[in-house]
């Protein structure tokens, strides 16, 4: 298992000791500027010292970020964000690593980054902005925007399958996978906290609405008349109950996620599921990670945060071993290491 | 140990070994390298094998060969044509008989000439029953057959008995060149140690083929090619892959740096990788990417992170890189990228050698996007432009790229193991906690380098990325006038390195009729040549390039003096185009060569006699 | 739904129409030689006319399979054959499109072009040469290489968790995926057969031994003491069973797959799954795609094909609509539409 | 509908419209552009926007520019300074105050000029009142309240009326030229149809700010520019993105190929893709790949299996294809590369323009890898280059290069509308079916050019890829003589396209004093300044580049003739290296300007005149 090396700070710091002197540089009304508030409360949460907070990202308005908050930071190049933050946590595992990237930096031209960085379970927290939209191109579609979406470059409607964050990061077997919405703050703070402890790749959906060119992409959840029925907060340890007054609840029944009336039917209100987001195995996991309205809510917190020895700790433990064992102590040895002679 | 006594004293001599690709030529070919180093012989080697992992037997297609040159002189390349030629099969003879010297000696395993083999091969008859070998020494020895017999009392697969038919040949080149076969057998308990089995079958082979050419008389006379007065010190055999990567290492060690690689394999690049990876005691960080892309990305996120970070990797990875490295040059990061170069373009010919990434080491990204480039020119001497390129790029704060080739990262030489203390000391300028005065890109007022702060350090947060900044406080801006002085910056800063590395040098007169120019792997034919001509009295000289960009400061000196210059490259004239640009004042010849192979020394010798003769 | 528009044979083919006069380069004993006898022998058992075969490849040994069998073929470059394979079908759609391609060739650098083609369903079909291992390049570790593997480039054992490919292309909203093993060439004719009448991105897995670099990588199923539970092939309609004399059964309960022995127990053996390789759902074919000794069989066959519109269907019906509604019928018209004004 | 009688008739004019991000400039521009057009004036425009999309208010950095020179004569720029300045704020006065001549006219919307606005632009004091402006003509005007005014009876937002204050703006700019208002409306009925009650809104502000500046005769004086005198035909306003997907969908239909569009969206490039993205009722089939690699490797794809293939990028998408353009090098398929260059390194400065990655489009491949390279030099010949790309790639079976910049990708101008018949024809060498004689690589014996055969087709299947391969069979080969004569021959068939494009020409005498040398978006300032100094007696001449690899046949022949020859680019200088390559025999001078940004006619005649008196 990852041991945190994460040193903390000495003195106890305040949401202020991450804001930056830049200007910020999002629309108005974007999404952007939530998540960043909540980043800038959860950081102190952590305890860790502000020196060994580094972001890193790609290109587009989410990557923006690393330029907005007080830490480290590097604004790399378009979709390689998880791979240049692998180098940064790998050469130098004191970093809390955080990655901000867009549905078209991590899921289009860094899709692969993406799901190598989680396959390994590299110890960095992925925060992705999913607005399901290129904001910062202006608005072509996205990997993420819903089929027959019109977009700038899709006049008759998409014609492609979005994917779905949790599919892929389930598929390649990712240990954390938590999903937010911009709008609650309150959650994404805490998330962003838990993500924070998390050893290995924490993915962090955040659905983040794009107030110019896909706005109200997410008003179907978060709409009055929806809000109750379609999304679930998840809470580690807790029955799955949402709808008003947390009258209904999930089970599982004949292989599929089902929705039960709270109190209708004794037997139904046992099969509640109780949210264990440590089970190791991914197989409810995954289905919390596909269910989507109108069948079913969707499932917001932290959906899946199991244990596994992530990369950079096995790396550290094999040249741990070897230096160890080996004879060849420095590069001298080495360099006279096997077949070697004099000549005098 | 001979049992002849005439043997014939030779100053060099090449040995080619050829057959399958499954025949264990480049162990043979390696045995036999490293025997003669210990003994103290001088020595260049080149591998040489096909894209095919095991081809199908017989094929010209499926030949693999190993050259290597011994001498008790300087030896600067693997050498044009061979000595002796061990051929383990019809095919592999009929690829490489043109690589024979006249009255050449050729070992053919007999037993390999039935009517399939040659069939295959193409021989419409067996050339050694036809006369046609008339003009070399052929020695038929039945290999095959030695390999079953010596080894039918060990509980062996025929296959794995016939594979040990190469140990066979070795023993019998063994004989011929008087070797200490003892050593040998030093060599392949170290290498097969744990696996008695094989280590005893080989033994026994080898043995086996030695015997045979002693009581056989195989030979008129044997050769002996005395010891090389190498200046004293230890010495290894060292291939120009292996020797990237201890150069690396060396100078993560004395920058106090820790070193990250991020690769993805390639050929003729993936040894380097390996090699890192071998050596994990010394705390190298060897990140094995899902493709090239990530390879450079994880190392800019290392370099950013405090790490002295490489990439390595051959020509179609080197395009892959081609926008991050873009990103290094606009963080100013320390990043060294190690092209072995091989034949293009697209995938081309991935197993043989070529110069043809030049151009776009010095042009291959968008916008102004300038690096250091170097290079190296033989298998050695990679250990010191490695080192050099992480000296270069950490103390610059700039990517580096390295280029070498094939030819180099798979051949081996001699290498005189320096003391890493006695390298020169590399000082990257790391900003110190909570520096006052720290500001992102303020730069060293000399070499115009700006600091390296590193994520952790007390009072030094930033931000840097891939967007155009200001000067000095290295915010993003799109403000026209700092744009013009970064990107001159950026330029500048590449070109001051030029007051930091050696004048150009040049072999033989500082003035003359012809100056010789090459760079890379080229040095050890273009060397032979020009000496060859020096000796006949002609106005020759040599002079062979490192750093590329910048060039040494002394180059347009250098070439005034000569009446004309050209330029040997194995592409299609990229260098000389560098120059042209560089150095627009001068006429430049050119001899170029685009066939996946190195020069030879008689081919250089008549283009040099044919320009000195036109008036 | 696509419509196959691949026309077909107007005379029957046979084998001996797809040997290519080349000589295969592969090693002897490489399990290359009986994948291409496998789709020698499938081809002509799809009616499809010769000329409209076309094969698409990366780099690897797998990627050479274009220049030993008698189609249109185009060799790529590493990484690339899923997108140039796109590109080939989407432009002329009256193609059958077979991609070759290696465990390193579509799951490390080619990774995000596999799931993008997938996610799409592109009608293409993709034979994977799984060896676990970089063969072309002489034995480093593969994304698919299990953890812990001594390989040239990890002389100490990798420390990456595999990619299971059924995971990528079900967490990419696959349509087809099918594995089989390179030594079974009747079911890998078969399924070859079948992936040919798939509508959509068709991925067939092959366990591919590599005899120089990871020999005997599969011998865990093959073997003789575990070949029959280490098994299961699956066929539609059919229930699952497997074991010496079809001995045991898969069960799902408490959302697992389980082994029961058939015969032992009436409730068990009514629950013994009918395999149902069309079922839009998901859920179980992905639970059959993760099967893994020693707790369960590997599966074999056609896991999954379900019916989803393909991309390269949808996009000619978006230019048939627009054609037909568009004023503008040629590049005239579009010159000369907007705002134009005559200067005499 | 002038209410003022005093009407300066002007020859040209430059007006530019200022405002933060969010106020609308683009359209602004657009339909002051759009009306002039109409009316019949030549112009040209310029768009120049920050990264952010909406930055904040009041921002120098969020500021959003149009500019637009229209004329009665040929216009051949955006023009250097302007004539009238309408600034919404104060930021975007204080951006631009630079450019604007002195006497010239700056509209501004003084309700915009508030304390806080004031505060965040950077003003310390307000400039409207501190004489500061003395050397203007400003005219002050109520913009916002005219808006909120004349809305004030329709249903809308406070934020939805200041949105329409642009339009007010235009109004009052219109006026200023007695533009017909009546075809702006039109423009906007068209733009927004279906949604009245934006036209509504737009209509009336438009209106509003019309009555504004004639009620109050705002100006001493309004101007007229009467219709340029153009060649008979029908015309259009056409910016250079847009020029170029028409040029290519031409080109599919001449050649009878269907078009495919491989592409990833990436500013300044994307406008191309949404453009093509528009006519599928021409059968175009676009894919938007997932990255650059995908986009570019699916063109390869769709060029092999028969369509005419193109992908559209800019800089650093451009640098993640050059492995891919290495592989449609070596299968010798046609593929139409198109970058429209940005501010590099790197990210750069995405939204500004830059002529630096020549040097890439022509080296940054591995290998020998060689490509055709043009340029377009103004927006509306974007068609005509686009289509000549398309011509040459299928006709030669070789990837071209196009290359424009931002600069002429976002700019417009007027465009006569061509017959597509009447452009060239277009012959792909396109193999028949079970064509005995077929074989993968040979070749046309003049062109060199391979045959193109299509899967599907009867008789011809084969094989291609990223190998070498034997020329003629085609099959992979490491052959070394084979590998030279390939490498060869792809350069030559390159080469050979000189047969194939026009001349160089020569704008002025065809001897002089000076030689003017440029390439891409530089024509029109470069042209405006040889003129005028040409005007002034001076021997200069100028000669503009299309054709880059190869260059035209003629080109010495014209530098001979010239005492001295300057190359203008808009980077460090890269078309220079290119000729210093080509024609060493000459000498060059440079004038390079890197601040993305355009060059002003003033400042090269400033560094001609310099040369001129230089002896
Ligand atoms: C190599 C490269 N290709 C394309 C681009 C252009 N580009 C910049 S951001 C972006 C997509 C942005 O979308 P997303 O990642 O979802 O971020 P958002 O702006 O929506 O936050 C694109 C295509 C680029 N900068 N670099
Ligand atoms: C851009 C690029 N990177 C790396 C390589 C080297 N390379 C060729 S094949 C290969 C991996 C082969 O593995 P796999 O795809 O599993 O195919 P196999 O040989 O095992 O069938 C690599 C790394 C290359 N040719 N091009
Ligand atoms: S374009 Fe969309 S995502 Fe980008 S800053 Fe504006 S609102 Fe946010
Ligand atoms: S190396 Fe392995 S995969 Fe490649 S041809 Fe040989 S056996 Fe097959
Ligand atoms: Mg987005
Ligand atoms: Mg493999």
């Amino acid at each position: 298992m990852s041991i945190k090396r994460v040193p903390l700070s000495e003195v106890p710091l305040t949401k202020e000791d991450f804001v930056s002197d830049q200007i910020v540089k999002w629309c108005p009304g974007c999404g952007g500027h939530a998540i960043l508030k909540a980043v800038e409360k959860a950081f102190p949460e952590t305890g860790f010292r502000k020196e060994n907070f580094t972001f890193v990202s790609g290109i587009g308005c989410s990557s923006r970020f690393p330029y907005y908050i007080n830490t480290y930071g590097i604004h790399g190049i378009h979709g390689r964000a998880n791979a240049i933050a692998s180098g940064v946590k790998i050469a130098n595992t004191g970093l809390s690593v955080w990655v901000t990237t867009g549905d078209g930096d991590s899921m289009a031209i860094g899709g692969n980054h993406f799901i190598h960085t989680i396959r390994r379970n590299i110890d960095i927290n992925i925060l992705l902005f999913n607005n399901q939209i290129y904001g910062l191109t202006k608005g072509q579609y996205s990997p993420t925007t819903p089929k027959g979406e019109v977009t700038r470059t899709s006049p008759h409607g998409t014609i492609e399958h979005p994917f779905n964050p949790a599919g892929l990061v389930m598929g390649s077997m990712g240990t954390f996978f938590a999903r937010v919405l911009d709008s609650n703050v309150r959650m994404m703070t805490e998330v962003v906290e838990e993500s924070s402890k998390h050893d290995g790749t924490a993915v962090v959906e955040i659905l983040q609405n794009c107030i110019i060119f896909a706005d109200k992409a997410f008003s179907y959840l978060t709409d009055k008349e929806h809000k109750d029925e379609y999304q679930i907060n998840l809470k580690h340890g807790e029955p799955m109950l949402f709808g008003k007054d947390n009258s209904k609840g999930i089970i599982l029944k004949e292989n599929r996620l089902q929705i039960v009336k709270v109190g209708e039917n004794k037997e139904d209100d046992d099969m509640i599921l109780i949210h264990d987001q440590y089970n190791p195995d991914p197989g409810i996991h995954r289905m919390l990670g596909y269910m989507r309205p109108p069948e079913m809510p969707r499932a917001f917190g932290v959906i899946r945060a199991a244990k596994f020895d992530t990369y950079d700790y096995l790396m550290e433990e094999q040249i741990r071993s070897a230096k160890e064992t080996s004879g060849i102590k420095c590069v001298n040895d080495l360099l006279n290491s096997g077949e070697t002679f004099e000549v005098n | 140990m001979s049992k002849n006594n005439n043997v014939t004293e030779k100053e060099s001599a090449v040995i080619k070994f050829v057959g399958d690709s499954g025949d264990g030529m480049q162990l043979t070919g390696t045995l036999f390298s490293d025997t003669a180093a210990l003994f103290g012989n001088d020595l260049a080697t080149f591998p040489d094998y096909p894209a095919e992992i095991r081809a199908p037997h017989n094929t010209i297609f499926g030949v693999s060969g190993f050259q290597v040159q011994i001498g008790s002189i300087k030896i600067n390349s693997s050498g044009d044509f061979c000595d002796v030629l061990v051929a383990m099969n019809p095919a592999s003879l009929k690829a490489n008989l043109k690589w024979v010297k006249k009255n050449g000696i050729i070992i053919v395993d007999v037993d390999a000439f039935d009517k399939k083999a040659l069939d295959k091969s193409g021989y419409e008859e067996n050339p050694l029953e036809n006369n046609s070998l008339k003009d070399y020494k052929v020695v038929e020895a039945p290999i095959s057959t030695i390999a079953k017999e010596s080894l039918s009392d060990l509980s062996l697969s025929a296959k794995a008995a016939t594979r040990s038919k190469n140990m066979v040949a070795l023993g019998i080149t063994g004989y011929l060149f008087n070797l200490d076969i003892n050593s040998t057998y030093k060599f392949i308990e170290n290498k097969f140690s744990g696996k008695d089995i094989i280590v005893e079958s080989n033994r026994r082979t080898l043995a086996a083929g030695y015997e045979f050419a002693r009581e056989n008389e195989l030979f008129e006379t044997t050769f002996f090619v005395p010891k090389a007065d190498l200046p004293k010190g230890r010495y290894r055999n060292v291939t120009g892959n292996v020797a990237t990567a201890w150069g690396c290492l060396a100078a993560a060690e004395r920058s106090g740096r820790e070193l990250f690689l991020g690769s993805y394999p390639i050929t003729p690049a993936t040894e380097i990788l390996i090699e890192f990876a071998l050596h994990k005691s010394l705390g190298a960080k060897v990140f094995q990417a899902e493709d090239e892309i990530a390879g450079i990305c994880s190392a800019i996120g290392a370099s950013y992170s405090g790490s002295l970070a490489v990439t390595t990797t051959s020509g179609p990875g080197f395009s892959l890189k081609s926008e991050a490295i873009g990103l290094a040059v606009i963080t100013e990061l320390p990043l060294v990228i190690v092209n072995v170069q091989r034949a293009g373009p697209s995938t081309g010919m991935p197993t043989k050698s070529e110069q043809s990434d030049l151009l776009q080491a010095l042009y291959g990204r968008n916008g102004e996007c300038p690096v250091i480039v170097i290079s190296a020119s033989s298998p050695a001497n990679c250990f010191y432009y490695a080192y050099e390129a992480c000296k270069l790029s950490m103390e610059h704060m700039t990517p580096v790229v390295l280029l070498t080739e094939g030819y180099l990262g798979n051949g081996s030489e001699l290498f005189r193991i320096p003391d890493v203390e006695n390298l020169p000391d590399i000082n990257p300028p790391i900003a110190k906690p909570n520096d006052p005065e720290y500001k992102p890109y303020a730069r060293d007022p000399v070499t115009l380098a700006r600091k390296w702060a590193i994520p952790g350090t007390e009072g030094l947060r930033h931000r840097i990325g891939g967007l155009e900044k200001f000067n000095i406080e290295g915010n993003p801006t799109t403000d026209p006038i700092n744009h013009e002085l970064m990107t001159k910056l950026r330029e500048d800063k590449v070109k001051r390195v030029e007051n930091y590395i050696p004048d150009q040098t040049v072999t033989g007169e500082d003035s003359g009729d012809l100056l010789v120019v090459g760079w890379g792997s080229t040095y050890g034919p273009i060397h032979t040549a020009v000496k060859e001509l020096q000796n006949e009295g002609k106005k020759v000289s040599q002079t062979h390039f490192h750093y590329i960009k910048p060039l040494p400061k002394n180059t347009g000196e250098i070439f005034r003096n000569f009446k004309k210059i050209i330029v040997c490259e194995l592409n299609a004239g990229q260098f000389v185009k560098h120059l042209k640009i560089e150095h627009p004042e001068y006429k430049y010849l050119q001899y170029n060569k685009i066939q996946g192979l190195p020069f030879v020394v008689h081919e250089l010798k008549e283009k040099f006699n044919e320009i000195l003769e036109e008036k």
